[in-house]
């Protein structure tokens, strides 16, 4: 099954390793994600303003670029786009939204790119998570053959996967689709009463004083509730969890810490695929002790 | 004066003290009167609705022996009934008598041109002489009426109903879903804002019910079906096997020390459990035990697995044969009381009603406070206990955005007894606004806040758990400090708004009852018919009318049982004459009106449509369904409708763009008086024709219109919220529609067709949308005549199309 | 000190402006809290988001000088919960974009230290720009 | 104390005739147009004046022709030096157009401005102790992540380049698609005067095809094994041989030296 893929920029250099485990993981399922020729970054945040049109243009090309997909036989009649980053999901999929539901901003912003085909309103957003869901946990775990025996992951949403109403692909109160899918790779999961809670998000270039504090409140409710590692979907939340965990180690001395996974890595481990799909160098705090003590990885290539 | 023998008109033009006569010349439009075809006399008056004027009236009636009657003076709407008396006095049919409105619709709005007001004022005089020509001399019409009412649920709503209507000596049908009558009045603890104890309160009431020998007391009964109408419902009931005797059970309690099985206890909100074999509640009505099917292990296992309780009864009264009994019965009145269900908190996730046992609703709060004080307490509160107010009430993301007014003395209440039974434990009200609004609740409020329950005004955010310890965190801001408190509690109480019960959803499916915005029944006018519904003889009592405390909720009952014996009472009920009927010559029975009528009051037998006059409530909209024009209004029939069209269009000068205005008689007729009445003026060029509903102007009377020469229509009608009529406005919109497509096709401009929903305050806008159309038809001009021919003709073909060919 | 506040419909344009930018009715809102008790950034702030709503619908044109608007993660809490239907993210964008469209910058990404440009990842840098660069 | 004042009286400059030589230059390169000659003239506006200049003529020499001596803003000519771009709009067209000055024919009612130089900071880094990382171009020009992907650059490249999709592949850090698209820009600034995010495209290209051609791009074969054999002295005679002749011999042998084929 060939599906239309939106990587987003992250994707590409620091968050590498969510892109490799990600492909690995959907090829071993059967779905070959295909990507987007051309795409150009989402702009990452939903411009909330009511006049506010230009930043709709960047999401709405890319949509453009699914269509010409379908156009050029790259993919057969499939207008879902699969993203990855919840912050492109969410960007996407609401600009999609604003559009459908105001056709003259959806005239004026065909107009304005001229030299874009016009976008028709046909595709639709997805996350990779519910991907997952369509194709179903059973056949998540009819794949695992490494499974994440004694793992206790916490799973992390933020706020992008479940908010706003209208966008959020679970309930954003009790969110369980990650929670799902962790128990299908055989993991224990932890419920972090935190885990629906910003991480800061963009806050964290004007003051990680902030983000640190924030963050170290959601892992310490994880790691109070029992857990041993955290999963998320964003590469954003990603730093403000994983790598300032540098700036919270240098305030609170004796906090050790906690490995932080985008799904895909432990869902390619769960898949016992090979390890350089796992990108687990890109990871600030290393997880290879952790996964050597519950033998998910063998003793060789850990660096 | 012209002598004619077919038909004897009067006509007479009123001063009224000057309203009228400074602006209409009164003398002038006495003489046209005159002129018109039948009119045998015609006089002027300064006050006609005086004695003087009516006895005026009725001796001309006499002497001149009058067949009609045409008043020229204020609106129906204020001097109708007036008149309509005034021929009754005179031995005529009331129905013979017309208004001509030339004071609110004539002489007011169009003070600044007296000129033009007069011209006007012949032109409405001669359309209501032209409506009388044609009026049938009906009678005042009525149907008998029994003393049997039904009352539909068994709360404090039902019983107060029952108990009234059973002392007023009619025959009362109470039927409850569950095995006790009491509903959840029964469950409380204490009442606010007396304090005093629910069930020592309630149980008297409970028992006068059996033993009121006119109430037919029906528990653990559904209702099933009810067919019919105001004084002929046919309710069909099916009373649920209680496997119990009920003659033989003196609830001794035996049986349930045998029963292994153990359920948890619906009336215990599930804190405790029961046997399958078990009595709702130590002072339930009536004070018997039943079997709970689907627990009872012997009764799934046909009959095989267990049978303590028949060994252990030493009444016999067990009965496993038992089986469902179907009861029918007619009555003539139903009062509606099915009550409210609490709002369902695990809605509301971010509470954790589902994650932590600490967090409860206020009503299993009320039932730990009635077992603690009975002194087996089921469980440890601790001592720090928070309120969280509005949950599930003022909330958009739940869909419930009204208040349910209970909720936040129900609080103080419980707050109250709790610091009351333990004056150490830290009590504390999150609220946005106390709502304190009823006798004697200020008083007890500030009495809580003496006792030293503390009210921080601030909504909660969220209720977190803690991994190390039982208790849970609230997550709130103090609004009035702007601080965020984040502190732990042994105990939350959500304090649970009220919804209306799922299964009042199917009583008003079967009853054709409207529901207002907040999802409870609707009543039939907030302010002057508070329990009355859209149904005739349908009335509601308690909260499924919507969320109330107990006081209202007894008013309510005794208003709805006093608005169901002014019906019954009399032991007869009038009728309206606005009511549907059929030329029976003309009907072929195509069925095609049976769905146009949203009340199901028009059935066909025998090949001939017939119209049910007690349900038919008068709003014309099936006459445009009819290919065959074989369905007609009393008081608006067609050729009235015709006539009066015709002779309101007559004589348009050259240039001159008339615009006919189909006014409806609840909101638009009315809204026209209120902008006269108002002095806002507004263009002479336009003619108001008075209508039940704008859904009874059918295409093709307004096609004909057109064709007469009406230049615009303008169709104004309530909106679909406040209308009398269920669907009126969708009728008319699809009227519109149809009309305006063939419009189109002979090149005439759509827009000339305008409908319009007002609500009566809206006099800015009637007077601009009237001069709008106006205005528009006059930039375009008058429809050329060669168009306005082909209007009509095939109009049945382009309306109906294949279905009008069906060869009979 | 306490502060005399004039209600007058002369600092209404403040209030429509904000309005007509976010697309919020603001005078909708009953001050019940829930924002605040749900914003994971509160503790930074120097006035919590329900006053800040409270200063709009007032006029209070100070609230442009809080920090608040520009502690606002944009992360929805508040939108999901509002009983009364409100979007207060739309609201702390529009006072946002009421300074940054005056092309009054809030960050210098310039002063940002070396080893921080090598670290952020793209994402924080176009999300961070975007919400504090005109 | 600068020796400033003494130096200046030294050697007196004589403007007048500097501007003369100046004019005289000018002129010589329109002296080809016989007024009488020409058939059809336009009229454009510079700078809001209008001129009558000859229809065939670019806007570079159109404005010469009106008068305009360009010390800035001017270099080869030819259409690939970058110093001539102009923003114009053509008669009763809402569209702001953008080119070089020597290659846009002049149409009557075009209204036009030379933009000589785009402002544009041009920071300095040393290319060996840059590592070859995306943040590096967020570094020196942080604007980069300012991008709302309008697609205004692309529009106003005189050279027609995907300017858009190069800045998009510098931001995700795909510097070789960053080297191959960008590779053709003339460094006018076009590009750069309309973004609304203010960034300096053509500086971003310029960094990332350094860092490319750096780190990444593959080693050209042939001009390793030339280097060799340059190093083992296989040309020093042949250079030795050419060092010994005189200008004139040179250019002589120059024009008659052997063509390869085409």
């Amino acid at each position: 099954m060939k599906v239309p893929y939106y990587p987003g920029c992250t994707l590409k250099t620091k968050a590498k390793n969510f892109e490799t485990s990600a492909l690995a993981v959907a090829k071993k399922l059967g779905i070959e994600l295909i990507e987007l020729p051309r795409w150009n970054c989402c702009g990452t945040v939903y411009s909330l303003t009511d006049d506010d049109l230009i930043h709709h243009v960047a999401p709405i090309r890319n949509l453009i670029r699914v269509q010409e997909m379908n156009k050029n036989g790259l993919v057969e009649n499939d207008h879902r786009l699969v993203t990855l980053c919840s912050m492109c999901f969410n960007t996407l999929k609401r600009s999609n939204i604003r559009v459908l539901e105001n056709s003259d901003d959806l005239k004026k912003i065909n107009d304005f790119m001229y030299l874009e085909e016009d976008y028709e309103g046909n595709v639709e957003v997805i996350h990779f998570l519910e991907l997952i869901k369509d194709i179903g946990f059973e056949k998540i775990r009819e794949n695992v053959t490494n499974p994440l025996e004694g793992l206790k992951i916490a799973p992390y949403y933020g706020c992008m996967l479940l908010r706003p109403k209208e966008v959020g692909i679970d309930d954003p109160e009790e969110p369980v689709i990650q929670a799902e899918l962790l128990s299908a790779l055989g993991a224990e999961v932890i419920d972090n009463p935190y885990k629906k809670v910003c991480c800061g998000s963009y806050q964290t270039i004007q003051d990680k004083q902030v983000v640190s504090n924030l963050a170290y409140d959601i892992l310490m409710r994880a790691k109070d509730a029992g857990a041993e590692a955290i999963t998320l979907s964003c590469p954003l939340c990603m730093f403000n969890l994983d790598s300032r965990q540098k700036e919270i180690k240098e305030e609170h001395p004796y906090f050790n810490e906690i490995p932080v996974f985008y799904f895909t890595q432990l869902m390619a481990i769960g898949f016992g695929l090979n390890e350089d799909s796992y990108g687990l160098d890109l990871n600030y705090v290393n997880p290879e002790s952790l996964l050597l003590e519950k033998n998910l990885i063998r003793r060789n290539n850990a660096k | 004066m012209k002598k004619d023998s077919r038909v004897r008109i009067g006509v007479y033009v009123c001063h009224c003290g000057g309203n009228i006569s400074e602006v209409v010349d009164v003398e002038e439009v006495r003489e046209f009167a005159g002129l018109q075809q039948d009119v045998v006399l015609s006089k002027d008056n300064t006050h006609m609705c005086s004695d003087i004027g009516q006895q005026l009236i009725i001796n001309d009636i006499e002497e001149h022996k009058l067949d009609k009657v045409v008043v020229a003076a204020c609106s129906p709407q204020f001097q109708g009934e007036t008149f309509m008396d005034a021929l009754e006095k005179a031995g005529l049919s009331p129905y013979v008598v017309q208004m001509a409105n030339i004071r609110e619709q004539c002489a007011w709005p169009h003070y600044d041109n007296p000129e033009l007001a007069t011209g006007k004022a012949k032109i409405l005089l001669r359309a209501a002489i032209a409506k009388v020509r044609f009026s049938e001399p009906l009678e005042k019409q009525t149907m008998p009426i029994g003393k049997r009412v039904l009352v539909i649920g068994g709360g404090i709503a039902g019983i107060q109903a029952s108990l009234d209507l059973g002392d007023a000596g009619f025959e009362v049908y109470l039927v409850e879903k569950e095995p006790s009558i009491g509903g959840h009045m029964a469950q409380l603890s204490r009442t606010f804002p007396t304090e005093d104890c629910s069930a020592c309160i309630l149980s008297p009431k409970m028992a006068d019910v059996p033993s009121n020998k006119n109430i037919n007391l029906l528990t653990y009964t559904e209702i099933n079906n009810i067919e019919g109408y105001i004084g002929n419902f046919k309710v069909n009931a099916i009373k649920k096997p209680r496997y119990v005797d009920m003659d033989k059970c003196v609830a001794c309690g035996d049986c349930e020390e045998v029963c292994p099985v153990c359920i948890p206890d619906e009336f215990e909100e599930g804190l405790t459990t029961h046997p399958a074999i078990y009595t709702p509640f130590d002072f339930a009505v009536p004070h018997r035990n039943l079997i709970d099917a689907e627990a009872c292990i012997n009764l799934q296992s046909n009959l095989n697995a267990c049978g303590n309780c028949i060994q252990a009864c030493k009444e016999d009264a067990i009965n496993f044969e038992d089986e469902p009994e179907e009861i029918e019965f007619l009555v003539d009145t139903i009062i509606v009381a099915t009550g409210f269900d609490i709002f369902d908190p695990s809605e509301k996730k971010v509470y954790g009603y589902d994650k932590f046992e600490n967090v409860l609703t206020a009503l299993e709060m009320e039932r730990i406070i009635v077992k603690a004080a009975e002194g087996n307490p089921i469980r440890d509160l601790g001592k720090r206990i928070g309120f969280i107010q509005c949950v599930g009430s003022r909330d958009e993301q739940v869909g419930r955005e009204y208040c349910s007014r209970v909720c936040c003395m129900y609080a103080t209440k419980l707050a109250s007894l709790l610091k009351h039974s333990d004056s150490k434990r830290d009590i504390y009200i999150f609220y946005t606004d106390l709502r304190a609004f009823g006798k004697g609740f200020e008083e007890y409020y500030k009495r809580a806040q003496n006792m030293g329950v503390k009210f921080v005004r601030g909504r909660v955010a969220e209720v977190f758990g803690n991994s190390n310890n039982k208790k849970v965190t609230l997550k709130v801001e103090d609004t009035l400090t702007r601080q965020i408190i984040e502190s732990e509690f042994d105990t939350v109480v959500l304090s649970v708004g009220l919804g209306l019960s799922k299964s009042t959803d199917k009583i008003a499916e079967l009853l054709r009852l409207a529901k207002s915005e907040d999802g409870f029944l609707k009543e039939a006018h907030p302010k002057f018919k508070p329990v009355d519904t859209n149904v005739a003889g349908v009335f509601l009592a308690g909260t499924v009318q919507g969320p109330k405390d107990i006081p209202d909720t007894v008013a309510q009952a005794g208003a709805a049982s006093s608005r169901a014996i002014r019906l019954m009472n009399q032991g007869e009920y009038p009728i309206e004459p606005i009511v549907a009927f059929v030329h029976e010559e003309q009907c072929d029975g195509c069925e095609l009106c049976i769905e146009s009528c949203p009340l199901d009051a028009i059935s066909v037998s025998a090949e001939v449509a017939e119209i049910n006059e007690a349900l038919c409530l008068g709003c014309g909209s099936c006459i445009a369904s009819c290919p065959r024009d074989a369905l007609d209004l009393h008081l608006y029939t067609n050729k009235q409708l015709l006539e009066e069209i015709k002779n309101a269009l007559e004589g348009k000068k050259e240039g001159e763009s008339r615009v006919l205005v189909f006014a409806d008689d609840t909101c638009t007729y009315r809204l026209a008086d209120s902008v006269g009445t108002a002095k806002l003026s507004y263009t002479t060029d336009s003619i108001i024709i008075r209508v039940p509903s704008g859904s009874r102007i059918t295409p093709k009377l307004m096609l004909t219109a057109f064709e007469l020469g009406a230049d615009g229509i303008f169709i104004g009608d309530c909106e679909d919220r406040t209308s009398p009529f269920p669907h009126s406005g969708q009728v008319i919109r699809e009227n519109v529609a149809k009309v305006r497509e063939i419009l189109e096709e002979e090149g005439i401009k759509p827009e000339r067709l305008k409908f319009v929903q007002f609500v009566t305050i809206m006099l800015k806008g009637f007077v601009n949308n009237m001069n709008e159309l106006v205005d528009f038809t006059k930039k375009t001009g008058p429809i050329p005549q060669k168009k306005r021919g082909k209007l009509v003709k095939g109009i049945n073909k382009k309306l109906f199309g294949e279905v009008y060919d069906k060869k009979t | 000190m306490i502060k005399k506040l004039k209600i007058s419909n002369k600092n209404q344009e403040f209030l429509a402006k904000v309005e007509e930018l976010s697309g919020e009715i603001i005078t909708k809102c009953d001050q019940c809290g829930i924002c605040s008790g749900s914003c994971p950034m509160v503790p930074e702030m120097d006035i919590t988001p329900s006053q800040m709503m409270r200063m709009v619908q007032l006029g209070e044109s100070e609230v442009m000088e809080s920090k608040a608007m520009w502690l606002c993660a944009s992360c929805f809490a508040c939108t999901v919960r509002c009983p009364r239907g409100l979007d207060l993210s739309r609201v702390a964008e529009a006072l946002r974009q009421m300074k940054l469209r005056k092309a009054i910058d809030h960050i210098d990404i310039k002063k940002l230290p070396e080893d921080e440009m090598e670290r952020l990842p793209q994402i924080a840098l176009i999300s961070g720009m975007r919400k504090f660069t005109g | 104390m600068p020796n400033k004042g003494k130096s200046s009286t030294k050697k007196k400059l004589d403007l007048k005739k500097i501007m003369d030589r100046i004019a005289e230059a000018s002129k010589q390169v329109v002296s080809g147009v016989e007024e009488e000659k020409v058939e059809n003239w336009v009229t454009i506006h510079v700078m809001g004046r209008a001129y009558e200049v000859p229809a065939d003529l670019t806007i570079l020499t159109a404005m010469e022709y009106a008068g305009y001596k360009f010390i800035r803003g001017v270099g080869c000519r030819q259409g690939f030096c970058g110093a001539c771009s102009t923003l114009y709009r053509k008669k009763g067209e809402y569209k702001l157009q953008t080119g070089m000055a020597c290659q846009t024919r002049v149409e009557d009612g075009m209204f036009l401005v030379q933009i000589p130089f785009t402002p544009a900071e041009k920071p300095s880094y040393d290319i060996n102790d840059l590592n070859y990382d995306v943040n590096v171009l967020f570094r020196y020009y942080p604007e980069l992540a300012r991008c709302v992907s309008c697609n205004t650059c692309t529009k106003a490249c005189p050279q027609d380049l995907e300017v858009m999709d190069y800045v998009q592949a510098a931001i995700k850090g795909n510097f070789e698609e960053l080297a191959e698209e960008s590779f053709d820009c003339i460094q006018c600034g076009l590009c750069a005067i309309r973004c609304p995010s203010e960034i300096v495209q053509y500086n971003v290209a310029q960094l990332g095809r350094r860092l490319y051609g750096r780190y990444d791009s593959p080693e050209p074969e042939h001009l390793k094994k030339r280097l060799e054999e340059i190093k083992e002295g296989k040309f020093d005679e042949e250079m030795e041989k050419v060092t010994k002749h005189s200008r004139k011999e040179l250019e002589q042998m120059y024009a008659e030296r052997k063509r390869e084929e085409e």
